[in-house]
């Protein structure tokens, strides 16, 4: 796709778990499956390293959408850290639109190192959400003072 | 500051199609802390290689980013590059640019600029690496085997074999485990004890085997390597080294009225016994609930009967404590309770048995002597009726949800050779499935319906009745021809639905192993490690990871002692680096980081600190590096961010973030 | 409130305990301040009444760090703070005798000055002796009187309970206070539009002047470094420039206490610009006991937290809430 | 003197801001503090006491000082633009105008601070009398006269009308803008209520403490005092009263990551807090004790000291207002005072 200046290109963080979602990307890569260049993947050692910080950060400096990617619940390298990771943001994204920001500013995809295609999808659909709410003011500016 | 290089790899044209890779390189020059970037066709080369070591030299770079494919093609490669160069290994970072992105991009101005934000990202992040020094931890060349079934002996021998110590604890007073008690085994009906009994004499004859029966685990400290374990041999109230096997006692014995376990209660035993004939070791325990001298104070006969003095009624529990290198757990399993199932009468009628039960009907050394009778009135069946499935694949919550995988084989086997030692009894099988797959499975099962003429219906039964005439009469369906089928049976065999031993659940929580909901230990990765808990140095023998047969357990069995050995084979175990720091002036002592360790590696100590001029004691968090596998659980979980993650960094975690969002 | 100091010095003069945590006789008739007393005589100053609100948990983490034993005097709510200090191993069981002392409810002074009550003299009908019904003040601008449940904290309508979950003995009767349920205020919001939401969160959170008041006060947030004092996340603890920081520190902080937060209310009490800041975190109590079944942080020491621990079963985070 | 109804005031503040940008006391989530005035903003001049004072005006809790960029391997130093634009405080008690005294003397004392005099040099003070002080008033102790405040333009609330009398040459110039509005009176009725207002605040129940023991040498005695010991007890350590008060000028100096470079910006800061003035070594003062004991010291003693014996407390009462624990600088006065016999 090439680049258009009047396009919105939304900033996309996409934390993917070292053992299945970042080889998932990988193989995503391998199959030639392309999803959009908004996406920057950062390697984690498992989703349960994820701090909220990390996600409200990423909005502070002007993400438009976090995504984290883990291990399937129950096929995690660690045995546990999905789990956690799953409570953690479920609390997290209800906060998050108890504010008043848009759901789909944030998810959580469960990609195993063999669903390339599913890695592939699941960008190109976030992607999409991402577009069609178009640039994160909210988030930035929660906070307006005089 | 880092003086870091960038290195931008070609791929030949996998990178350099979709990317400008001269422009990148461009880009990553005006980065902070870059002050060398070069590109080169292929960098995983030996010459590529050379390139950074050059780089290293001539810039005295503190820091290496290849951006090229993902790392976990060349990670490794680069790693031991920077190392060649004198550079600590964890100063290097990867930026992926192909799998990430040339292969997925096909526009080159927007697959360039995403490799410069990719590579922008490792920079930043390198910029915070820190050098990693992989520790090392010695290694206790013992291990240890829990459970003396089949598992655990054969993975005993294996391990011993080898030249390495091994201690089996066994709960029960003879080691043998499930398969002691079985008749025959598919599918090819060798007699069980027949070939067990040899492995049970090796086991105990191995120089290299010590087997503690009647004892059990108490508790596990310490980790790969370097386990501490307490084994706490249970009062025998038999003095082992005297004792002869004469087996007296038993015969006088005048409580005689326990339940036999061996024989899954069906008759009884005395107060002191030995479980069966070939029991390892040979020498009988009291059963203090049951004894008269324990009860009361008076008896004392086998006391009396010993001609050499072995009855020591004021034996007391011994603990043991051993250190380990490895521990190997293979607890097995058992039949689940029947109480959810009341359709089926297994309360209401003796006649109503479970498939371990036949066994031991069917054994010689069982309650009827190797006769097929009922237990009710000991006549002859005529009529037989097995069910499978019997708590197994099961929806709702009575039963267990997977399939027990054993059952539809032993139940061929069993139909097969009551047909041909008991012509006239008819056996009829009602399954949902039929499931054969195994070296001569299926050919063993098709034996049974096409040689022996067992009746397998398809469909489920929905009651047991006990009749008035002492029949059982079974409704069920044929799903097949879709009819109802009502049937008068003389005896009905449940295919009990297995599941792990209930004392697995302690065991596993002493180790820190993980369990799954239906209390089967959970494998390191399903697929790749499955003799391997993701507890290191833990390792899974037989049924307690998972239903399987006995050709099953002993080849896993072997894989774990495999497994083990190659762990005691070494004199140090290195350690991965990118492990849980905590910084212990900002730790609480909250204890919220180590109730999400899943290997048990954070421990706490009283210690005294110096705090910007502060000394007090604290309660403060320690992380066991050669546990930690680094999942970053912790990191998280800790509020104030004592615990950090070493080469994942919440510093470098953020660096990255910023340099992407930039 | 006489029997609470009788009782304080008898455990002083028996050697129980070597100092007393109350609350001490404040300048004005309504801001009695926390306090340590080490004699009889210094417990001439004691007092317990309506305007007690301050909880007095956090402050045992140290005086456990102290020779002897502090007897310390914990309203039914507080004890749950203590409780969940006691389970993250911050306060010493064996330094502490409580004494679980009834409530009928704390009084807010703003809420009595929102009512146009200035020049406060004196305020009669808040000891704990009082039937607690009206409030008689005296102001320089002549007398007034007030119901007192209408100046209460705002904690004290939705009370969870006037039990005490730990203590060594128990005195003064309660009175119950709680006239709403606990999570009416979140569900109000949750059926607010996301624009409705923004808005509301974002004039509340624009009023921020980042004093730390409300982390301080919190006996959850008992950590000896924040991460927003720390350099551990690159967060600025003083005001920023970039106005998002303010945001991340109540998310982040609500995040941090999630499942130990005992509901004190104390945040909300101690904000000088009154942002209902009790709204965080009642919000994350209230989905873990939608999403993971009911727990009360500091009422059993020995219960599962909710976020260390987990069931294989649990909702996704993309779910819609149903 | 001049006067203008009540109800002509939205009048009166939209002239004002046709040429300048205006502060005042707005209500926004049932907390009034001082903001800029927009046609829907809800006014609450009668405010007493606002949460924040206005030292916002001239000394803003963070504000950036200078940008540094790299781009294309070049670093670029943009300093921030200094104030050049009129603006207009209205609503100033007497002791917030005393406050920001206190910060000339700081600020714009040798060296002089450039961001704040440029906002002192443009801005217009707008002083308004009390009539209803409240419980935690103190200000005369401190010698403030809250029913005449000195500013650019005094003003007082009488019956329906506020009065307008100009001091200075820039209140001056400021009632010259608004002069179509005003109507000129005389100052009988400011002065009956002033007296009215004066009876009231000799019934506060702070118009008993006395600063005496505070002046003259007593630097060591007050610092050693075993007072302090008790004294801090149940601070917190948060930094509510110093970001209430309108007199605490202490500031950090920080840097923000911008990607590219770093913006610097300066941010109060609180003496209470555990890291105030933490250096490489760590901290001078590293026990709360040590840190309460410092913030009144400095009110009381310290500042006095260096600045002709000003005390940096102006008596608004907010720390008494607002601590968390119910600590404030009057318990500190006090607690000295039945020290060296009751008063």
């Amino acid at each position: 796709m090439p680049l258009n200046e009047n396009e919105f290109r939304p900033k996309i963080v996409a934390f993917c778990c070292n053992w299945c979602s970042y080889a998932g990307a990988d193989l995503a890569g391998s199959s030639r499956l392309s999803y959009p260049a908004d996406v920057k993947i950062i390697k984690v050692p498992c989703s349960c390293r994820v701090n909220p910080m990390f996600i409200l950060r990423a909005f502070e400096k002007g993400a438009d959408g976090v995504i984290l990617c883990g291990c399937h619940p129950g096929d995690c390298h660690y045995s546990t850290g999905n789990y956690y990771a799953r409570r953690r943001m479920t609390l997290l994204f209800s906060m998050l639109e108890y504010l008043g920001i848009e759901k789909g500013r944030t998810r959580v995809e469960w990609v195993s190192a063999a669903e390339g295609v599913k890695f592939s999808q699941t960008m190109n659909e976030f992607v999409e959400t991402i577009r069609s709410l178009g640039k994160n003011v909210r988030l930035g500016d929660l906070r307006c003072k005089n | 500051m880092q003086r870091i290089g960038v290195f931008v790899c070609h791929c030949g044209s996998n990178i350099a199609a979709t990317v400008d890779v001269k422009k990148v390189v461009e880009m990553m020059k005006k980065e902070p802390g870059v002050c060398h970037a070069e590109d080169y066709p292929y960098m995983c080369s030996e010459a590529g290689q050379m390139k950074i070591l050059e780089a290293v030299k001539e810039h005295h770079l503190t820091g290496v980013v290849v951006c090229s494919c993902s790392p976990r093609m060349h990670e490794a490669t680069f790693r031991k590059a920077a190392e060649r160069a004198g550079l600590n290994p964890y100063m290097v970072e990867i930026a992926n640019i192909r799998e990430h992105c040339s292969w997925i991009h096909k526009d080159m101005e927007e697959a360039t600029e995403k490799a410069v934000i990719l590579a922008r990202a490792a920079v930043a992040k390198v910029n915070l690496n820190t050098p990693l020094q992989a520790g090392e931890s010695r290694v206790t060349k013992r291990a240890l085997v829990i459970g003396g079934g089949i598992a655990g002996i054969q993975t005993a021998i294996d391990i011993a074999d080898a030249g390495y110590e091994v201690d089996i604890v066994e709960k029960t007073p003879s080691i043998g485990g499930r398969m002691s008690q079985l008749d025959k085994t598919f599918p090819t009906l060798d007699c069980s004890a027949c070939i067990l009994t040899p492995k049970m004499v090796e086991a105990a004859a191995h120089e290299k085997i010590n087997i503690y029966t009647y004892s059990e685990v108490d508790k596990v400290t310490g980790f790969v390597g370097d386990f501490t374990v307490d084994i706490r041999k249970k009062a025998r109230s038999v003095n082992s080294d005297k004792c002869t096997g004469c087996g007296v006692c038993q015969e006088k014995c005048p409580s005689k009225k326990s339940l036999n376990e061996f024989n899954r209660g069906l008759n009884t035993r005395s107060a002191i016994y030995t479980p069966f004939a070939q029991a390892i070791p040979n020498v009988p325990v009291i059963d203090r609930d049951a004894c008269i001298k324990f009860k009361t104070g008076k008896c004392g006969v086998c006391e009396k009967v010993c001609q050499a003095g072995a009855i020591d009624y004021a034996q007391q529990d011994e603990i043991i404590t051993e250190k380990y290198g490895a521990i190997v757990v293979a607890t097995g399993f058992d039949t689940i309770k029947l109480d959810n199932y009341d359709e089926y009468a297994y309360n209401q009628s003796k006649d109503v048995i479970t498939s371990l039960e036949l066994e031991r009907i069917m054994n010689a050394a069982g309650p009827t002597k190797g006769h097929l009778e009922r237990l009710s009135d000991g006549k002859a069946p005529k009529e037989m009726v097995f069910i499978q499935c019997v708590g197994s694949r099961c929806s709702d919550n009575r039963g267990k949800s997977y399939c027990s995988k054993i059952c539809c084989m032993y139940t061929a086997k069993h139909a097969m050779l009551i047909r041909d030692k008991y012509p006239d009894v008819n056996v009829t099988v009602f399954y949902i499935d039929v499931r054969t797959p195994g070296k001569n499975f299926d050919e063993f099962y098709r034996r049974a319906v096409e040689e022996y003429g067992v009746n397998y219906v398809k469909g489920q039964v929905g009651k047991v009745a006990p009749l008035p005439n002492g029949k059982l009469l079974v409704q069920g369906s044929d799903l097949l021809d879709n009819k109802q089928i009502l049937k008068e049976a003389d005896m009905v065999v449940l295919a009990t639905a297995i599941e792990p031993e209930a004392s697995v659940r302690k065991i596993a929580t002493m180790l820190t192993a993980s369990i799954d909901t239906n209390n089967f230990l959970t494998e390191a990765h399903p697929k790749l490690r499955p003799v391997e808990s993701p507890t290191a140095g833990v390792f899974l023998s037989g049924v307690c990871q998972g239903p399987k047969d006995i050709p099953e357990t002993v080849a896993q069995a072997g894989a774990a002692a495999v497994k083990a050995i190659g762990l005691l084979a070494k004199d140090k175990l290195t350690t991965n680096p990118c492990t849980a720091k905590p910084d212990e002036l900002l730790c609480n002592g909250c204890s919220q980081c180590a109730n999400v360790c899943p290997y048990g590696a954070i421990t706490y100590l009283d210690k005294e600190v110096n705090d910007h001029g502060i000394r007090e004691t604290r309660r403060i968090a320690q992380v066991n590096s050669a546990l930690c596998q680094g999942c970053g659980a912790c990191t998280v979980t800790c509020p104030s961010g004592a615990m950090d993650l070493q080469g994942f960094s919440n510093r470098q975690i953020i660096a990255e973030v910023d340099a992407i969002c930039r | 409130m006489q029997e609470l100091v009788t009782r304080a010095k008898e455990l002083l003069k028996d050697g129980t305990v070597t100092r007393v945590l109350g609350w001490k006789n404040g300048d004005l008739s309504y801001n009695p301040e926390p306090a340590f007393f080490e004699t009889e005589e210094a417990l001439s100053d004691f007092v317990y009444n309506g305007f007690c609100g301050a909880n007095l948990s956090k402050y045992m983490i140290e005086a456990s760090k102290k020779e002897g034993k502090t007897l310390v005097f914990l309203k039914p709510c507080d004890s749950y703070s203590f409780n969940q200090l006691l389970k993250e191993h911050r306060v010493d069981r064996e330094k502490a005798y409580i004494i679980g002392v009834g409530c009928k409810g704390k009084l807010d002074i703003e809420a009595i000055k929102k009512q146009g009550i200035k020049g406060i003299e004196t305020i009669k009908g808040a000891e704990m002796t009082d039937a607690c019904d009206t409030l008689e003040i005296s102001t320089i601008y002549g007398d007034k009187t007030v119901s007192y449940d209408d100046v209460m904290l705002s904690r004290c309508y939705s009370c969870k309970g006037k039990e005490h979950v730990i203590f060594d003995e128990q005195m003064l009767e309660s009175r119950d206070t709680a006239t709403k349920g606990r999570f009416d205020e979140v569900e109000a919001i949750e059926k607010m539009s996301p624009e409705e939401k923004f808005e509301f969160f974002r004039k509340e959170l624009s009023k921020c002047i980042r004093c730390n008041a409300c982390r301080n006060v919190c006996p959850a947030c008992s950590c000896r470094k924040c991460v927003f004092d720390s350099n551990k996340f690159d967060s600025a603890q003083k005001a920023n420039v970039d106005t998002f920081q303010e945001n991340m520190f109540h998310i982040i902080r609500a995040f941090h206490v999630a499942g130990r937060c005992t509901d004190c209310g104390e945040c909300s009490r101690v904000c000088p610009q009154g942002i209902p800041l009790h709204l965080f975190n009642r919000k994350f109590i209230k989905d873990i006991n939608e999403f993971y079944g009911d727990y009360v942080a500091g009422e059993d020491i020995d219960a599962e937290a909710p976020l260390t621990h987990f069931e294989f079963t649990d909702r996704e985070p993309n779910e819609e809430r149903g | 003197m001049f006067k203008i109804a009540k109800n002509n005031l939205p009048a009166l503040f939209r002239k004002i801001k046709e040429q300048r940008e205006l502060y005042l006391p707005i209500r926004a989530a049932e907390q009034v503090n001082y903001g800029v005035y927009t046609e829907d903003a809800d006014v609450a001049l009668e405010t007493l006491k606002t949460v924040k004072s206005p030292k916002d005006a001239f000394f803003p809790q963070s504000e950036t000082l200078y940008t540094c960029n790299k781009e294309e391997n070049k670093w670029s130093i943009t300093p921030e633009e200094l104030q050049s634009q009129e603006f207009v405080v209205f609503g100033i008690k007497g002791c917030d105008v005393k406050g920001i005294e206190v910060l000339d003397r700081v600020f714009l004392s040798e060296p002089v601070d450039t961001f704040y005099k440029a906002r002192r040099d443009h801005g217009i003070l707008v002083a308004l009398a009390c009539n209803e002080p409240e419980d935690s008033c103190f200000c005369k102790a401190f010698g403030i006269d809250c029913t005449d405040p000195k500013a650019d333009v005094a003003t007082w609330f009488v019956e329906d009308y506020l009065y307008w009398n100009p001091l200075t040459d820039k209140g001056n110039a400021l009632t010259e803008a608004v002069k179509e509005l005003l109507e000129e009176a005389d100052d009988s009725k400011v002065k009956e209520q002033q007296e009215a207002t004066k009876k009231i605040v000799e019934k506060l129940p702070y118009m008993s403490i006395s600063l005496d023991g505070w002046n003259g040498d007593v630097l060591t005695e007050k610092f050693e005092s075993p007072l302090w010991e008790e004294l801090y007890k149940p601070c917190l350590a948060c930094g509510t009263c110093t970001f209430v008060c309108p007199t605490c000028q202490c500031y950090d100096i920080k840097d923000y990551n911008t990607g590219n470079g770093v913006q610097r910006y300066r941010c109060w800061d609180s003496c209470m807090y555990s890291d105030f003035t933490m250096m490489a070594h760590g901290n001078n003062r590293n026990s709360q004790m040590q840190r309460f004991r410092q913030r009144f010291m400095h009110k009381l003693v310290y500042f006095p000291a260096n600045n002709d014996g000003m005390y940096s407390c102006v008596g608004c009462g907010r720390c008494v207002d607002k601590c968390p624990s119910a600590l404030n600088i009057v318990k500190v006065i006090k607690a000295f005072s039945k020290e060296g016999g009751e008063k």
